[in-house]
């Protein structure tokens, strides 16, 4: 059924600042194909940031983002998110004047190929809360319901690539669960993810790498399950 | 509905009685009771849109209930406008934070201290000389001593967060309303303003309510823990007692996956 | 993006500079006599450009001739955007740097009165060529203050002149709602209740200026049932108040009467639609056969090949009564000259007039006809001319009006 | 009976410009937060354009034809300004955009003037809809039943275009959070180019489409300007079914002021819309604003200090060279430096309501206008002294600010704005229709100063000290700790008011010491030119005001001076040439365009940039969330929205 095909983003010596500050200094990573990536570390430690550097929402100052081989950098962001990037805010930003079909719509993109063609009627057997209140308009959702439509509505974009940035702030733990589900449902079905994330036990569930950044350096990049065995940066950068 | 006994409402630094407010014909919160004691580090949890901002709302005077009296140290306060209830003595910080951006870290102080010593109207310049041993007391308590001239349009989120505890403790406070303290915060930067919220709690004996998202802190230092769902309290008690009911862990701790599986004692020694 | 910008801004800075370039002024020859011009170039441009053709016209012939004692005449022109505090600023200025001998100039009344107080403070002769309000050498007139063209009181005395023969018994009044426009009500109807006591005022119609809704003003005139209308519209206003009004058959059978309707200014733009067989006051350029009017009218469209306006007969009026009055002082001593225009007689295409001594107002009078339409054009037919002088109230009532000089 | 049918028809067929031309400057405002002044530029466009289409395309096809092309052009030429003037400040402060706009206007009068020249131009009539159809005896236009007939058609197109097509959507999307719509794949700009195109398209076309009314002359612009603010402030910012209830209303009822109270005329609607704003303070059909920090949205303004001792220095060698002045200038720099000064006291109490107190006042004007009419009317009317008028004009013009901030108070955003703008309108008609107490048009003349202050000299003294000592005492409140309550009132009106501090209270006290400061102004203003006139109370006066504060630079202290200075400068120097509102606007755009944030503003970024600054580098504090307002509104400040 739902079938993506292989896209990769790569991040090389990217350097970003916000005004005079130097937030991201010669950060570089990819992520493969099919893979849920978690961006973690402290708040202020430059993961927004990245997020943003590669929708170009934050142009960097120097380095290269590419994806499938063509270069991000630059680029105005409308044209980052048609190449099949889709970003999900931290805030959500859902538009609460309009209703959740039409925020669907705002979405929406043509087919893309080789990429599943999501429809509105596919996103709601994802998401069957907001399926019943389709005309209904944004302000009247709860705040888990708004991070849901969030994504719904970036995956309307039919992307090959997800950029999720903190989905779990501020949701309750009930629905934090759900969302891990249809991420991991998502992977299975070979989206790939950046998640930008606080939530340890929620990153671990979701995904099978990790990069930590601390002060805009890139601190580690591996697996997940060998984070465990090297307690002294999991301590220093993330201090569970 | 639960353990609470229901003592004389003077006797407690908060006293909620039947609070309910619905918007045209739509209960956001309905028939809420609770008291916090003197000391008292009191979590509100629960999904969102349980009416928890609702609540806080009203508790501060920005709403005014639909039904219910809201009763301070034994002082009917209900309906107040926010700045009255602060002046009868409770400070509050926010969500997504309120501080000056326009303004120095001191000057944030300073101006709350301004608006407590009544010198607000005065037109004798200059207000950044008022009151600057009092600030800076407040910055060195929490930490903050060594910003105070930074502007604050430049602060990390965290120190803002401490910037905007301060702040609050400006008036001498009986009882300080938190939401979301750790709001958009690292786990070790929560574990941090936590406990400073509640060393700074013990020192001055000082009463908090707070509501969060985040399980690891309210496990980690709330003394009592109410839950609120569609609008009513389903549940008031422990940390321990919270944990294991049944009805909270449906709608709203799920199965306990994305917080850390047990209380975590040590983080507060 | 920053390129762009920048891009953009230098492409803006360079027409800013060509645009100063192309305005730098040119060299005027030595020792002239300056005269202070101020006027409203931008906001009333389409009246202020023929008055300066005028003014123009009458400075080469003044100058060609030799000037005014042994030196030329030279106006400053400067624009005041209509804006009274504006002209005052520019009046300091013309007086303390340019060194001007007298201030002159203005079409708006409030302008005008602004520039007069000015005069009176600071002891400079100002003469007020096209401002009409009657306030101006009257309730507020003052030794400095002298005034070249035929009033509001003068024109609706006119016009209340023609309309007393009649047997209207119900008029109806249509004017701008702000001072010029009142005036004018104000006066047509004192002159005419006191040549016929029987008429009275069945509706009065005050449409902001520039802003006329005439639809409306129209359907309100209609429901009073007038039996003639005087109207006071002007500019754009007049011209959709005829329009609505001819189409909606508002004047027919009656009697109209258009204070400066028949003027070139506001009868041209109307073309085929100007209103037939109203009593106006204007100026029938077109119907001079002979004399100095018809000189006039052919050296301006020999030098400037367009026809001329009332204004520009105003403008060329206005450099000769200046003229005359230098040459009758002898010199440009404020003082001198400010004597020199009391009782200043000034020979003009329209005949001699006179800047009468109770009230400094000139005796240039006005052209009185009744407006038609002549291949697909608005002109007066049947017009005379009216001296300023017979329409002036007596001199006891102007002394009263006119408060005890300073 | 049928004169009443036939005056609602006048009524209905007057609201189809109206409509026209409120619904684009709507639609523009809902989407791109601009408040576009040169609106009635682009009108005035229209009725030229039609008017010379007209001439060459002969019957009724090219009549129509003609309207069309007229709207066409217009938005071609909106598209070029959005490009050209409007993109290069998007990311500038809230409301920097409309000087832009300001500087648009200017351009436009001086290029209509040059190409189609200064006579007035008589609109030619429809072909085939002269004549008038008799409706229960009374004649109705053909013409206006034709309006009557379209308008309908044009709001439920531009409804269906706006609720129910894909553009539509995008539009409103955009009209919450522009950068939101952009990372979904939507090239916004292009959505703006394309709102900009529709909203100058439909004022072009209400130009044209009033030519067989009406006709093209070169006030246009300013007159409809107040009357299509009036109409989108009383249907609800963005709304279009608003503003076409709002259009029906004001026109329907002017028709009937005309017949039953006729000199009602001007006054009318803004009273209409006092009435409506008191009752729905957001307009008939618009929806409350989030509050917004309007003004302050971007960068926050630095802390600010007590002036340094070369900061004291600096100030104090300009002041004795002001002194100086009379000795060493000439006569007219010491009338030109009086009047700069009081132009500054102006500016800089505009500056205090909309720096320190985030509140923007469309309608500053008011105030010093007001104070310049009560000495005036005092002097006039009651002979009193020039030294009592002095004192009681900061008095009633302050009086007048208690009673306007009181009714302004209650909205924020652009809607306080807008009802600042048509309640100085309401006292500027007041005082332009009065004539009997205010002398009307023709003004208050004859307000000389006391004689020990009849010299230009001595009264630039007076003048210096008044105009100085008051701006030097809004520098000091700026410092005090009611200075201090002000900017935490702007800065965040939560916290403020969550820590006692009475806000409403503050910047109605702001908003009254504005106003008295904008008095003194004023009183200065009447006795150095002796006269007073309805123009100082104009929306022109104000938006001067405005534009100089903007242009100094509003998140600087010393912004509003600045900006006065240097503008009175350059035009009393512009002014002298034929084209200089088109030199003056294409100035204004410039320096828009190159220092967005304002004069002040924009040397103190280069200073730092040349010289380095205090700012931590390395401080993230951008980096997160909350610690800017944009969590409160996303995509910048949201309100109305369209619909």
């Amino acid at each position: 059924m739902r079938q993506w095909v292989m896209f990769v983003l790569e991040l090389t010596g990217v350097n970003s600042f916000y005004g005079k500050a130097h937030i991201l200094r010669d950060l570089g990573f990819s992520i493969q194909a099919g893979e849920v990536v978690s961006l973690l570390g402290r708040n202020g430690a430059g993961k927004t940031t990245t997020v943003k550097s590669i929708m170009q929402l934050v142009s960097p100052a120097s380095g290269e983002v590419t994806f499938d081989g063509q270069s991000l950098t630059h680029l105005p962001t409308h044209r980052v998110a048609k190449l099949g990037i889709g970003y999900v805010p931290e805030e959500r930003r859902i538009f609460t004047d309009l209703t959740i079909s039409e925020n669907l719509e705002v979405g929406r993109q043509p087919p893309r190929d080789g990429v599943f063609e999501w429809t509105q009627d596919i996103v709601f057997e994802l998401f069957p809360n907001l399926a019943e209140r389709r005309n209904n308009r944004g302000k009247a959702l709860s705040g888990g319901e708004q991070q849901m439509l969030s994504i719904a509505r970036t995956l309307m974009g039919n992307p090959r690539l997800l950029l999720l940035d903190e989905p779990s702030e501020g949701i309750a733990p009930v629905i934090v669960e759900q969302m891990a589900q249809t991420i991991l449902k998502l992977k299975s079905e070979g989206l790939p993810v950046l998640l930008s994330e606080q939530n340890l036990h929620f990153a671990k569930i979701v995904s099978d790498r990790a990069i930590i950044i601390e002060g805009g350096l890139k601190k580690y990049d591996g697996a997940f399950a060998e984070l465990e065995s090297q307690p002294e940066i999991r301590d220093a950068y993330l201090s569970v | 509905m639960n353990g609470e006994v229901a003592t004389d409402i003077s006797n407690a630094v908060l006293a909620v009685q039947g609070l309910s407010k619905s918007f045209g014909g739509i209960h956001a919160v309905t028939d809420v009771h609770f008291q916090i004691a003197k000391g008292e580090l009191l979590a509100m949890i629960g999904p969102n849109g349980a009416g928890k901002t609702t609540c806080f709302n009203m508790l501060m005077g920005q709403l005014s209930p639909t039904n219910g009296s809201v009763f301070l140290m034994g002082e009917n306060i209900t309906g107040m406008k926010p700045r009255k209830v602060w002046r009868k003595g409770v400070g509050r910080t926010f969500q997504i934070t309120g501080t000056y951006q326009s303004m120095t870290v001191i000057e944030n102080i300073q101006m709350a201290l301004i608006s407590h010593h009544r010198k607000l109207y005065s037109i004798r310049p200059y207000a950044t000389r008022l009151y600057r041993e009092e600030a800076m007391s407040l910055l060195e308590l929490v930490g903050m001593a060594e910003q105070a001239e930074r502007a604050c349009a430049i602060l990390a989120y965290g120190d803002l967060k401490r910037l905007e505890l301060a702040i609050a403790l400006c008036h001498q406070p009986q009882l300080l309303l938190m939401d979301e303290p750790t709001a958009g915060m690292a786990p070790r930067e929560r574990i941090a303003l936590m406990q400073l919220t509640a060393d700074i709690v013990q020192e001055k004996n000082l009463s908090v309510l707070f509501t969060e998202h985040d399980m690891d802190v309210v496990f980690a230092h709330a003394h009592r823990v109410m839950v609120l769902n569609r609008g009513q309290l389903i549940a008031n008690g422990s940390v321990e007692q919270i944990r294991h009911d049944a009805t909270v862990r449906e709608v709203y701790l799920g199965g306990g996956s994305v917080f850390a599986d047990e209380t975590v004692g040590d983080v507060r020694a | 993006m920053k390129m762009k910008k920048s891009v953009v801004a230098i492409v803006m800075a360079a027409v800013v500079a060509v645009g100063l370039m192309g305005t730098s002024q040119a060299t005027f020859a030595a020792d002239p006599i300056k005269i202070g011009e101020i006027n409203h170039y931008k906001r009333m441009a389409a009246f202020a450009g023929p008055y300066k053709n005028g003014i123009e016209l009458a400075l080469g012939e003044i100058n060609d001739a030799g000037g005014v004692i042994g030196q030329p005449l030279e106006f400053i022109y400067r624009d005041d955007q209509g804006k009274p505090g504006e002209a005052i600023k520019i009046a300091e200025e013309l007086v303390s740097r340019e060194g001007v001998a007298m201030l002159t100039g203005t079409i708006l009344s409030n302008v005008g009165l602004a520039i007069s107080s000015f005069a009176a403070e600071k002891k400079v002769v100002y003469l007020a060529s096209e401002p009409l309000a009657d306030g101006l050498v009257w309730e507020k007139g003052n030794d400095y203050t002298f005034r070249l063209r035929a009033s509001t009181y003068m024109q609706a005395a006119m016009l209340a002149e023609a309309a007393a023969k009649t047997d209207a018994v119900k008029y109806a009044t249509i004017a701008p709602n702000y001072a010029y426009g009142k005036d004018a009500v104000a006066a047509f109807k004192k002159a005419l209740t006191a040549l016929r006591p029987d008429v009275e005022f069945v509706a009065e119609q005050w449409p902001a200026v520039f802003k006329i809704d005439a639809g409306a003003e129209v359907q309100a005139l209609e429901r009073a049932k007038p039996d003639a209308i005087y109207n006071v519209t002007f500019g754009g206003d007049v011209a959709k108040f005829v329009r609505e009004g001819t189409t909606r058959g508002l004047f027919d059978g009656r009697h109209v009467y258009g204070l400066l309707t028949g003027e070139p200014e506001y009868l041209e733009p109307l073309a085929d639609e100007a209103p037939e067989g109203w009593t106006v006051t204007g100026y029938p350029w077109y119907d001079f056969e002979e004399g100095a009017n018809k000189v006039f009218v052919d050296a301006y469209m020999a030098k400037y090949d367009e026809s001329p306006k009332i204004g520009s007969l105003v403008g060329y009026m206005t450099a000769q009564s200046i003229a005359a009055a230098i040459t009758r002082a002898g010199s440009t001593d404020m003082e001198a000259l400010r004597t020199a225009f009391i009782g200043l007689d000034v020979d003009t295409p329209i005949g001699a007039i006179q800047f009468r001594e109770q009230d400094h107002q000139s005796t240039m009078g006005a052209f009185v006809g009744t407006t038609t339409v002549v291949d697909g054009k608005g002109v007066m037919v049947d017009w005379s001319y009216k001296d300023g002088a017979s329409y002036l109230p007596s001199d006891e009532e102007v002394a009263k009006l006119r408060p005890a000089s300073n | 009976m049928g004169l009443f049918i036939a005056q609602l028809l006048t009524g209905l067929a007057n609201a189809a410009t109206l409509f026209l031309v409120a619904s684009g400057l709507s639609l523009i405002f809902g989407v791109t937060r601009i408040v576009n002044f040169a609106h009635g530029s682009f009108y005035m466009l229209g009725a030229f354009a039609g008017y010379s289409l007209m001439q060459v395309l002969p019957g009724a096809i090219g009549f129509w034809a003609s309207v069309l092309l007229s709207g066409l052009i217009v938005g071609v030429i909106g598209v070029i300004v959005e490009i050209l003037v409007l993109r290069p400040v998007y990311k500038a402060p809230e409301l920097f955009q409309l000087v832009a706009t300001f500087g648009v206007i200017l351009v436009i009068q001086d290029l209509a003037l040059m190409i189609w020249g200064a006579e007035d131009l008589l609109g030619p009539r429809a072909p085939g809809l002269k004549g008038v159809v008799r409706i229960m005896g009374e004649p109705v236009p053909k013409y206006d039943l034709a309006l009557i007939a379209i308008t309908p058609f044009v709001l439920f197109g531009l409804w269906y275009l706006i609720t129910r097509t894909r553009v539509g959507v995008l539009v409103r999307a955009a009209t919450q959070d522009r950068e939101m719509v952009a990372a979904l794949g939507v090239n916004q700009s292009w959505l703006f180019t394309g709102v900009f195109f529709l909203g100058a398209a439909l004022a072009g076309l209400g130009g044209a489409i009033q030519l067989p009314k009406g006709g093209a002359d070169l006030l246009m612009d300013f007159n409809i300007l107040a009357a299509i603010f009036v109409v989108v402030v009383i249907g609800g910012m963005g709304s279009l079914p608003g503003a076409y209830i709002a259009a029906v209303l004001i026109s329907v009822l002017n028709v009937f002021g005309v017949s039953y109270l006729p000199q009602s005329t001007l006054v009318l609607m803004f009273v209409v819309m006092a009435v409506v704003l008191t009752i729905r303070p957001y307009g008939l059909l618009g929806r409350e604003e989030v509050v917004g920090e309007h003004g302050q949205v971007g960068e926050p303004e630095r802390p600010i200090k007590p002036a340094g001792t070369k900061a004291r220095l600096l100030v104090g060698a300009l002041l004795i060279a002001l002194l100086a002045l009379p000795a060493v200038g000439s006569h007219f720099l010491v009338i030109l430096a009086t009047d700069i000064i009081i132009f500054c006291l102006f500016a800089a109490s505009l500056h205090f309501l909309l720096g320190l107190g985030g509140l923007v006042s469309f309608g500053h004007a008011a105030y010093f206008g007001g104070g310049a009419y009560v000495a005036g009317l005092l002097v006039t009317h009651a002979h009193a002294p020039m030294e009592l008028a002095f004192l009681l004009a900061p008095v009633g013009a302050g009086l007048a600010a208690v009673i306007v901030g009181w009714l302004c108070l209650r909205l924020t955003g652009v809607y306080f704005a807008m009802l600042t703008l048509a309640l100085a309108q309401l006292l500027w008609s007041l005082v332009f229709q009065w004539d009997e107490f205010t002398g009307g048009d023709d003004g208050l003349v004859d307000i000389w100063p006391a004689s020990w202050l009849s010299e230009s000299n001595s009264y630039f003294y007076f003048t210096v000290i008044v105009g100085v000592g008051g701006i030097i005492l809004l520098r000091h409140i700026a410092h005090s700790p009611f200075g201090y309550a002000l900017r935490a009132s702007r800065d965040s009106q939560r916290q403020a008011e969550a820590t006692g501090i009475n806000t409403k209270r503050v910047q109605w006290m702001a908003f009254t010491l504005a106003g008295a400061l904008a008095g003194v102004s004023g009183a200065l203003f009447v006795f150095s030119k002796g006269s007073v006139f309805p123009n100082e109370l104009e929306i022109a006066k104000s938006f001067d005001a405005l534009i100089v504060v903007f242009l100094g630079g509003v998140k600087t202290l010393s912004g509003g001076v600045v900006g006065a200075a240097s503008l009175e400068l350059v035009k009393d120097y512009l002014t002298r040439f034929e084209y200089w509102r088109l030199t003056l606007g294409l100035l204004i755009i410039v320096v828009v365009i190159l220092a967005p944030h304002g004069i002040v503003g924009s040397l103190r970024k280069l200073y730092d940039k040349v010289f380095g600054s205090n700012d931590d580098p390395d401080s993230t504090g951008l980096n997160t969330p909350g610690t800017t307002q944009s969590r409160d509104m996303p995509g910048g400040v949201s309100g109305g929205g369209v619909s």
